[in-house]
């Protein structure tokens, strides 16, 4: 007796609808108490440690990729983002009068983005079993920038992990219900 | 003298919040002797089987499982052994999925007020979402239904209202006295208790349009 | 004699359904001379600049993105540059990613309707999503949000009612003339603007059980 994977896709599609409305939340509450008027966009450019990452960039090349290979790439951001958002949860207590909105949603975020791994994992192994084993994500360099001294600097690369986190939660949440549609209503939700 | 124990039954397993579960299991006869209970669970895909991570925190002949042991992607398959000095015995196998038992605490703080505005006159019923403990579980959205009847009578009226927490009541009868209750469920789970209830009396001369 | 023009200005662009998209400025002082505009981009991970691939479509001042020329989750840095006799004049940058501008179309054929049922009666409120986007793949996802009222009264009431396309209103005022509006957003995105409004007036002796 197995949860079917049109379950284990709508939850999924649900949990990572969460996880971007949230991730979207925390930057925009994040912009708009510290960073308004510094310019961050302008410097925030080809900066997320996923960017080596090839994922689609529109309807068709999204349409275009076989499912197996859409799903691993969501596995790897995925994967990818598991650390700096340890590391999110923890760093964030050290702002200057943090608000307890913002400290719970990194939390929150952190707890539904390693509950969503599990899920992705599970239905990777229902699709393509042997596929599991290879763990490919990018790795995430930017803890010492958390904590730097300088608090212009530290706070850009506050700016720049929420920027990315709302740009990958919005890629994942897209992507997975592409493959929902695709898998479970052939293409026609 | 005495009997090995009798076969232990799954009563009901709970999620109030889908973070979260507790199961509860009702002992068979005792066969006269003193028993201990074993829960053993495995989770689809796995073969290895583990055994309850807490028997206390939800009291006798429970076991609850806190985040760290709580999945929604996998299937749980449970087991309860009963054991005493003669033998011991098995309980059937039983499977849950925890997103389908979801059960979430009654709605909190269910407040009834008569409104006259320019267009009309209402009694309007206003609740909170349940607290769901430390957790502000955003993931879970919650529907709700109130049931409303003047005190003295028999028939509830039921009205499901969807996310909303607030809810106006048009057609009502002047200087009747009236109780209301309020549920929650999410998604296509359990509903969970109805609230404590709640009372209003509207005065005599109120034009309540019906 | 004249003066170089004015520093023009980004207004919004906007993505009706994350596939195209299109930006507007606003000319600056045209310094007592005929002006033009050069509106450049360039797309993140690129060095070299663009010119606006399509000025017309969008109507004056505006440049528009077709598909080709549309990349979701990358960031666009915009300039405009206005020139005249004398001189020229360059906006500030500008940086949009395609992701956080979609607003939908508003969503159509918004319908009101009395039903009588055995459990209850209701306004059944139906509406359809907007014609462009593409919801069938599942690129395109679609929250709705309703507003009503009495015709003369003031205050609406939102209804905010998820991915639904119908929704049952119970708790209307009978005899009473009511007014309702539809709009959407996708994901975290721009509300569109409200439908059309559409009326319904309820009979005087219906006793919507409320």
């Amino acid at each position: 007796c197995q949860v079917s994977l049109g379950d284990l896709f709508d939850r999924a599609v649900k949990l990572s609808h969460y996880i971007h409305s949230l991730s979207a939340e925390i930057f925009n509450e994040f912009d708009e108490r510290y960073t308004q008027g510094r310019g961050f966009i302008a410097k925030a450019v080809n900066s997320c440690h996923t960017s080596s990452l090839t994922t689609p960039e529109d309807k068709e090349q999204a349409q275009q990729i076989h499912h197996e290979d859409l799903l691993n790439l969501v596995l790897s951001v995925l994967r990818s983002w598991n650390d700096p958002l340890l590391h999110l949860a923890s760093e964030v207590r050290r702002i200057k009068e943090a608000p307890d909105t913002i400290l719970w949603k990194a939390v929150e975020i952190e707890a539904q983005n390693k509950r969503l791994l599990e899920g992705m994992e599970r239905i990777v192994g229902r699709v393509h079993p042997s596929d599991l084993g290879n763990e490919v994500y990018s790795r995430w360099p930017g803890l010492p920038s958390l904590q730097l001294a300088d608090e212009d600097s530290r706070l850009f690369a506050f700016y720049n992990l929420l920027h990315c986190l709302r740009r990958d939660s919005n890629k994942i949440d897209n992507y997975l219900k592409l493959l929902k549609c695709r898998l479970i209503h052939d293409s026609n939700c | 003298s005495g009997q090995p124990p009798g076969k232990p039954e799954l009563i009901r397993c709970r999620s109030p919040e889908k973070e979260t579960f507790t199961c509860w299991w009702k002992p068979g006869s005792d066969g006269g002797l003193p028993n201990n209970y074993i829960f053993f669970y495995n989770k689809e895909g796995e073969d290895e089987f583990h055994e309850c991570p807490d028997y206390t925190t939800a009291g006798p002949n429970s076991c609850y499982f806190s985040k760290k042991h709580t999945s929604i992607w996998r299937t749980y398959n449970f087991t309860i052994k009963a054991m005493n000095e003669i033998g011991s015995t098995a309980s059937d196998s039983y499977y849950v999925d925890v997103a389908n038992i979801v059960q979430p605490d009654p709605p909190e703080n269910l407040s009834l007020e008569f409104e006259k505005k320019v267009y009309g006159e209402y009694l309007l019923l206003k609740w909170s979402p349940p607290l769901l403990g430390d957790l502000r579980s955003g993931w879970l959205t919650l529907d709700y239904e109130l049931r409303i009847k003047p005190e003295e009578g028999q028939v509830w009226e039921k009205i499901f209202v969807g996310h909303r927490t607030t809810y106006k009541m048009y057609s009502l009868n002047p200087g009747e006295r009236y109780v209301a209750q309020v549920r929650c469920r999410s998604d296509h789970g359990l509903w969970s208790d109805w609230s404590p209830k709640s009372y209003i009396k509207l005065q005599k001369d109120v034009r309540v349009k019906d």
